[in-house]
């Protein structure tokens, strides 16, 4: 029965970072229409920075117990890198999508070099940090504190978004302009700095993602490139462009990885590339998408 | 207000307004007939900015128009009711209606903006938790026209207002115009009735494949181009 | 385009238009001029911890030994190119060799593109020296009798000694064992080796798991659920790269490292990583050839620490041993070669004979090549320990073991996994 | 004469929205037949059941006595009826030549020659050339599409169609976008290449009741889903009823 | 234009023929992979440039090839190059065939994802599948003899170098002459056809969804082709040939060389393998360099050098009316 929690806890835990790179990726694709290779590299980045940052605070002597709002700081702060990125991309919008996957696809090989400049070749890696939020211990049942915290800072984001998008003026606007762009920017809504807000959200989601999961975890060059087919996976479970598709997409990802482990473990990896296929070959615009084209 | 000359639009190469010339003076309602096809949503288009001219200019209020992106001109003070309504399904009908004062501020509040639109077309206030999706055509249309007036515009644009309402609501649509006219606002109208022209424009033009044929009051159309050439496509 | 091209025909008058027949890829051994050497090392990816250690050693070597007066009177110009995937890879061996015209080429972490590399090794007759990269699927040898090519341990001694080590110290404490390795040859071998061990020895044990995390995974709480619902009473863990300490966290987090007997071979991948807030005392750590901390190291190892500690701001692995061994035992052979020729430049051939049998001093600790051109070297494993100055766990001083590769792995020729069942252990 | 194209009692309905309601038209050999109607009479749904491209809910669709219920563009052409679009259907980056030579090659049963040579293949060329020059096309076969005129679009989006051989043909509104001046030297090019090319019968689809009065055999008007009215150019412009339904409805109604 | 053309090609099989007797020997060395990824892209290019499907997952077809020359001639004990050559292009085909069938019915986004997808699934199948496919350290693909010749006297660098390299060269004149066939035939022109306009050419009676599927097809034979020169030369198949950015690779060569042209794919190999190498050598950090260049390329230079070649071909001939 433990066994059933942990790895529910687990692949939940993985489902809420995924969560997070996956509504960045929607987010830019449902305005921008631009999918994005390098979410992944954005995630990276909010993973070396994250340790960068929680290293510094506690040189400075900061409480430990500052280590998550330190995390979402270090993610905040890196989206910096989204406007320029943006400026970058703008020069594709109007073209055929196979230039605007190449850019992408562009950055990933550039990012990988500039993480390796900054931060070097070696992963990095906190100390057990995170694990000052304690653990919960429940018979054979044991999870840090700090994973349902993140489970938390996912699930509230999701509902963040979703109350960002449904009840602030500013969401309203992205929602038009997602629906129809021409038609949004005649009712005087500046597309430009709209798309430049989108993206650098969007950024923002998988810079925080890998700031988040760096206690848990590592920063590692090879991340980048390993977790963005991941993400991809999400969305096209979840159904591109759709919000609650992540979510979707990124639980029952989460989920099939815990539960192939245990089920058969040769399948953990090749299951989720299966579903992929298999949902679009049969619901091509995902679970939750709208109509593909 | 409004200084069309000379206008000349191609899309893809191809072209599809040939020297178009019109005025819109402030407080006028002017319609712009022609049946589908001819070039009215291409000139309307073009005006906000969603095409770029191969020659000839547009001026609001003596301002260049033609190298402005299309929300600049929007927050000129240009409403905008495309031919399709695109009312945002996504959106409910009171967010569609209230989107354009959040992207223009005028000296009037955003209260009486929501309210003058919605005195047009009172019915709408029924409607205000529905989805866009979950409307009819004529439902869409008033929508659509009501947001254009939220913005509170100088000059309106309404591509083919009256088209797939039905018969009840042409007057109150009618009716709005005339309102609208009231509040200082000039119009454009592009139509492809000439018998859904107004009785209250004050002036007309009849624009056929992308040329203009016509200018003039209202009265003075020759029956030769009121007669066959009807109705539009679909 | 154009650039190249005229390159192409400049050097076109000292190539001549032989170059499509046979037998003119002999790496020329000019006798003046600095003594070039090619390093491959991997910058990017997994391995680049593994190569920045190294290639931190091949230059401390280099800068030591030039000012002693390079090799054979020679100084020693390195020439860099990165190992990447393993067409790349060859590529860039060709080009150190057929351009660059280095001497001897240095490096290779990765088991697949050492593989690759092997026969182009052998066919340009250019000597090599592997500092890695020799894991084989099954350990059946692959690279069969090469000339040129030298090569490290071929098989995972570090494993081998560290079931030696569980065996011997926890014999009786443990019978359901779980294994979690990374999903590739070497992952596979080290858990197979292990069980082979226990079979060899008696040891009842019931495998209650085996996880197989891909190279790269981050994210391994689903792993630990399902190894602490095994409820092993050992792990055995050959995970390295990022993927190590990840995995440790999360099962320190799970509390699985409690009470569980972890024997780790390959720990000392990522050493300065293992942090004691989650890596428990106690469970068998392998430092491989080169514990940087240890009590009875050499001045030299002690100097080296030193100088990559302030350097790199960090404490070198095994790869740095390697490493140093590799151009150590290369500067050896060429001095015993050229002594032999009384001064003169020695070939290749007389480089390659020099080699065999040679015994050099590594940083890790004594070493030298068989006959079949592969490594011996010194292992240093031991118990984790927190009683020390750094952030991470260290080996425990009184119980540092160490021991000579010649007992780990297999004699030239032989089968490992039929060597497993014969061979005499020293335990 | 038989009708070469026919509907029997056709419906469609999408949900609950009954787009055509029990319509039954004929065009027979030799006809030239006009299809007009004020927006949402069903002209759109009515043309698509004519090409095969949907399958009516109710009644049946003949094409030279067989059932072409949904069969497809691809089977369509086969048979012998051709279209063109409303808004001008090219290969933008395709040659005149070329683009009159991928009708020309389904039409002669070579799209699956793999390694043959187009260039070299005379039969193809020679009915190119032959079609280009009943459209006046000739002097442009190097050209590339996107380059040409309006005018010249137009014609090679019908040529193209043309070179298909077809029995019928099916023009949706061919001179939209058209100026005024050109209009009726468009559609005489399109009659004159009929003849020449053997086409047994045209159906238009158009607003331009110019064009329609001008050349029209029998005009078929559809409302509301249903023929409102299907007569010669005389008999029905002479009908007020017709023509304001036609052309002013929604006062009317 | 076509004897412009042809003159291209003369002057650049001349020039490559060149290469072993006059450059230094690396560089014919360096250039098989090059005849590899050329046989490939002129594939990859009927599929993208001329019918208008972006495949991110192309690379499997290599890797199929590669693989496939390992199974053959390492398992089996084939030692013709050219029984493996045919082996490597009907394998490719039947893999082909039915994930087309699954693939070709999108377009767009779609189907390059789901290409990625197939992609991805096979690498994860290579690296899972341990026992068969030997997992991360691969299979070996032994030497094979050529045309039946042994070459004995050449040890294999020699024979890469020579003998082999002509071959290749031969090999990609052959697959280019018959690559040109196709996209000169009706069929070729129904590609590009159904690729400009599809509503319009259903019309005109192209088979839209088996045109796509066929170049499909053709395009995993040339690939797979290409793979088993990769894994000849390599010596090795491994699971990298088939990852995601291998595929990312494949689209950078074609649109850095241009794919709105016959020879842009293959000047894009050929540009990117001496570019690659250059800055291996240079810089550490090479992939930011390559990964501007392809930025540059997207941004500035959409139809690539093909495109600069076109241009300044164009204003030549504008000055010499002039």
């Amino acid at each position: 029965m433990s066994l059933i929690a942990n790895l529910l806890l687990g692949g939940i835990f993985h489902a809420a970072v995924l969560f997070l790179v996956a509504a960045g990726l929607q987010l830019v694709f449902g305005v921008q229409k631009i999918v994005n290779l390098a979410c992944g590299s954005f995630y990276a980045l909010g993973a070396y920075f994250g340790i960068t940052l929680v290293t510094l605070a506690m040189n400075f002597g900061l409480p430990a117990w500052l280590l998550l709002p330190i995390l979402l700081v270090a993610g905040v702060l890196m989206a910096a890198v989204g406007p320029p990125i943006e400026r970058l991309l703008r020069t594709v919008y109007d073209r055929d999508e196979s230039f605007q996957l190449l850019l992408t696809f562009a950055l990933v090989l550039m990012f990988q070099d500039v993480l390796r400049l900054v931060w070097g070749a070696n992963p990095q890696s906190l100390n057990n940090v995170h694990l000052v939020y304690g653990k919960l211990t429940w018979g054979d049942l044991s999870v840090p504190v700090y994973n349902l915290l993140v489970i938390a800072a996912a699930g509230a984001t999701a509902f963040f978004i979703s109350l960002f998008l449904r009840r602030t003026n500013y969401g309203r606007l992205l929602r038009a302009t997602a629906e129809n762009r021409a038609m949004a920017e005649a009712l005087g809504v500046n597309v430009r700095s709209v798309y430049a807000v989108v993206f650098t959200l969007g950024t923002m989601l998988g810079t925080v993602g890998g700031a988040l999961v760096v206690p848990t975890s590592a920063a590692s060059l090879d991340m980048a490139i390993e977790f963005v087919i991941e993400a991809f996976a999400v969305v096209v479970i979840g159904g591109l462009g759709s919000m609650p598709g992540a979510l979707v997409g990124a639980l029952l990802v989460g989920l099939i990885r815990a539960a192939s482990l245990v089920v058969y473990p040769e399948f953990e990896i090749l299951a989720i590339y299966v579903i992929v296929i298999a949902v679009l070959l049969f619901r091509p615009s995902g679970l939750l998408g709208k109509a593909a084209t | 207000m409004l200084s069309v000359k000379n206008l000349v639009v191609d899309i893809d190469g191809s072209p599809i307004l040939r020297h178009i010339s019109l005025e819109v003076a402030a407080g006028e309602l002017v319609c712009l007939v022609g049946r589908n096809g001819a070039g009215k949503s291409t000139t309307f288009r073009t005006i906000m900015g969603q095409r770029r001219p191969v020659s000839g200019s547009i001026t609001l209020e003596g301002r260049d128009l033609t190298q402005l992106y299309p929300f600049a001109i929007a927050r000129l003070g240009v409403g905008f009711a495309p031919e399709e309504s695109e009312v945002f399904g996504d959106l409910s009908v009171a967010d569609n209606i209230l989107l354009p004062t959040w992207t223009r501020q005028t000296s009037r509040s955003v209260d009486e903006r929501e309210a003058l639109a919605y005195r047009v077309f009172p019915r709408l206030e029924r409607y205000r938790t529905r989805g866009g999706q979950q409307l009819s055509g004529g439902e869409r249309k008033m929508v659509s026209i009501a947001r254009a007036l939220a913005l509170d515009p100088k000059l309106l644009l309404l591509d083919e207002p009256t088209e797939g309402l039905s018969p009840a609501i042409v007057p109150s649509i009618v009716e709005g115009i005339a309102s609208i006219l009231q509040l200082g606002h000039a119009v454009l109208i592009a139509e492809s009735n000439m018998h859904h022209v107004p009785d209250f424009a004050d002036r007309l033009y009849v624009i056929e494949r992308g040329e203009m044929v016509y200018a003039g009051k209202p009265n003075a159309v020759p029956k030769s181009l009121s007669a066959p050439n009807g109705p539009d496509g679909e | 385009m154009r650039l190249s091209r005229r390159r192409v025909l400049k050097s076109l008058a000292a190539t001549g238009a032989a170059a499509a027949s046979p037998g003119v890829f002999m790496p020329a051994l000019a006798q003046t001029g600095p003594l070039k050497i090619g390093i491959l090392a991997p910058r990017t990816g997994i391995a680049a911890s593994a190569g920045i250690s190294g290639l931190a050693a091949t230059e401390w070597a280099v800068e030591k030994f030039n000012a002693g007066g390079g090799i054979a009177g020679r100084k020693i110009q390195l020439v860099v190119e990165e190992e990447t995937s393993p067409k790349d890879t060859i590529e860039r061996f060709q080009k150190l060799v057929q351009q660059e015209k280095v001497e001897c080429v240095m490096g290779i972490v990765s088991t697949g593109v050492g593989l690759a590399l092997g026969p182009v090794v052998e066919e340009a007759r250019a000597l090599t020296i592997y500092w890695d990269g020799t894991t084989q699927d099954g350990v059946d040898e692959k690279l069969l009798n090469p000339k040129y090519l030298f090569r490290s341990t071929d098989n995972e001694c570090e494993a081998v000694m560290s079931s030696l080590l569980a065996i011997k110290h926890w014999k009786g404490q443990f019978k359901r064992i779980a294994g979690i390795n990374p999903d590739y040859s070497y992952g596979r071998n080290n858990m197979a080796a292990f069980i082979a061990l226990l079979k060899r020895f008696d040891i009842e044990h019931e495998v209650v798991t085996e996880q197989w995390p891909k190279v790269g995974t981050m994210e391994l709480t689903s792993h630990v659920a399902a190894l602490k619902a095994a409820n092993p009473d050992l792990i055995f863990s050959s995970l390295l790269f990022a993927d190590l300490p990840v995995f440790m966290k999360q099962a320190h987090a799970a509390d699985l490292t409690k009470g569980t007997k972890l024997v780790f071979p390959a720990a000392g991948w990522q050493h300065t990583l293992m942090k004691k807030d989650f890596t428990p005392e106690g469970m068998i750590f392998g430092h491989n050839t080169l514990y940087f901390d240890n009590p009875q190291a050499t001045p030299m190892q002690k100097e080296f620490v030193a100088w990559y500690a302030e350097k790199q701001k960090d404490y070198p692995n095994w790869e740095a041993d390697r490493a140093y061994f590799a151009i150590a035992s290369y500067k050896e052979a060429v001095e015993k070669a050229s002594k032999a020729k009384s001064g003169q430049w020695p070939g290749v051939d007389d480089v390659i004979g020099a080699m065999h049998g040679l015994s050099v001093e590594s940083l890790g600790g004594k070493g030298g090549w068989r006959k079949d051109n592969i490594a011996d070297q010194t292992f240093v494993q031991g118990f984790s320990t927190h009683n020390n100055k750094y952030d991470f766990v260290t080996l425990d001083p009184a119980k540092i073991e160490t021991m000579y590769s010649a007992d780990l792995q297999k004699p030239p020729g032989a089968k490992f996994w039929d060597w497993l069942k014969t061979a005499q252990f020293k335990i | 004469m038989t009708a070469i194209v026919e509907t029997k009692n056709v419906s469609k309905r999408f949900g609950d929205f009954r787009a055509l309601d029990d319509v039954s038209v004929a065009v027979r050999e030799g006809e030239f037949v006009s299809i007009v109607g004020p927006n949402g009479a069903g002209k759109t749904t009515l043309v698509n059941l004519l090409t095969g491209l949907l399958i009516p809910s109710n009644g049946q669709v003949f094409f030279k006595g067989t059932d072409i219920a949904g069969i497809g563009a691809v089977a369509l052409a086969k048979r012998g009826m051709a279209r063109t679009f409303q808004l001008v259907q090219i290969f933008p980056q395709l040659t005149v030549a070329e683009t009159i030579a991928a009708a020309v090659v389904s039409q002669q049963d070579k799209a699956w020659r793999l390694f043959s040579k187009l260039a070299s293949d005379g039969a193809v060329r020679a009915r190119v050339r032959e079609i280009a020059g009943i459209f006046g096309l000739d002097g442009r076969l190097k050209s590339e599409s996107r380059l040409l005129s309006q005018g010249e679009k137009k014609l090679l989006d019908v040529a193209s169609a043309f070179a298909l051989n077809p029995e019928v043909i099916l023009l949706d509104e061919p001179t939209s976008g058209v100026s005024t001046a050109e209009k009726h030297g468009l559609v005489q090019i399109l009659i004159d290449a009929a003849k020449k090319a053997g086409v047994k019968a045209i159906i238009l689809i158009e607003h331009d009741m110019d064009l329609v009065a001008a050349y029209s055999h029998r005009i078929i008007a559809l409302s509301e889903g249903k023929v409102l009215a299907d007569l010669p150019p005389k008999p029905f412009f002479a009908d007020p009823v017709i023509i304001e339904t036609v052309i002013g409805r929604r006062r009317s109604t | 234009m076509r004897g412009a053309t042809a003159m291209i090609v003369a002057a650049g099989v001349v020039a490559l023929g060149l290469v072993p007797v006059l450059a230094p020997p690396f560089y014919a060395n360096l250039l098989i992979p090059f005849f590899g990824y050329a046989i490939a892209l002129l594939g990859f290019n009927l599929l993208f440039g001329y019918t208008g499907l972006l495949s991110f997952g192309h690379a499997m077809f290599l890797g199929l090839g590669a693989y496939g020359a390992a199974v053959m001639a390492g398992e089996n004990g084939i030692k013709s190059f050219e029984v493996v050559l045919l082996g490597v292009a009907l394998a490719g085909a039947l893999v082909a065939l039915p994930i087309g069938l699954l693939c070709v019915r999108f377009i767009g986004i779609f189907f390059g994802m789901l290409t990625l997808a197939f992609g991805m699934l096979t690498h994860a199948i290579l690296f899972k599948f341990y026992h068969l496919t030997g997992g991360d350290s691969g299979m070996r693909v032994p030497r094979m003899n050529i045309l039946g010749l042994e070459f004995q006297a050449y040890n294999k660098i020699e024979l890469l170098a020579g003998p082999f390299y002509y071959y290749c060269l031969g090999l990609l004149v052959l697959c280019g002459l018959v690559m040109w066939r196709i996209v000169h035939s009706p069929f070729g022109l129904h590609l590009r056809a159904l690729s400009n306009n599809a509503q319009k050419a259903e019309y005109l009676g192209v088979r839209v969804y088996q045109f796509r599927l066929a170049a499909f097809v053709i395009s995993a034979i040339y690939g797979a082709i290409g793979g088993a020169i990769l894994g000849f030369r390599i010596g090795l198949a491994d699971p990298e040939i088939v990852h995601w950015t291998h595929s990312g690779h494949l689209v950078f060569m074609t649109v850095l060389g241009g794919f709105s042209s016959f020879l842009g794919p293959i000047a894009g190999a050929l540009a990117l393998t001496l570019l690659q190498d250059q800055l291996q050598s240079i810089t550490p950090y090479w992939r930011f360099i390559l990964g501007a260049v392809l930025a540059a390329v997207v941004i500035f230079l959409p139809r690539g050098l093909a495109g600069i070649a076109g241009t300044g071909a164009a204003l030549a001939k504008r000055r010499a009316a002039a």
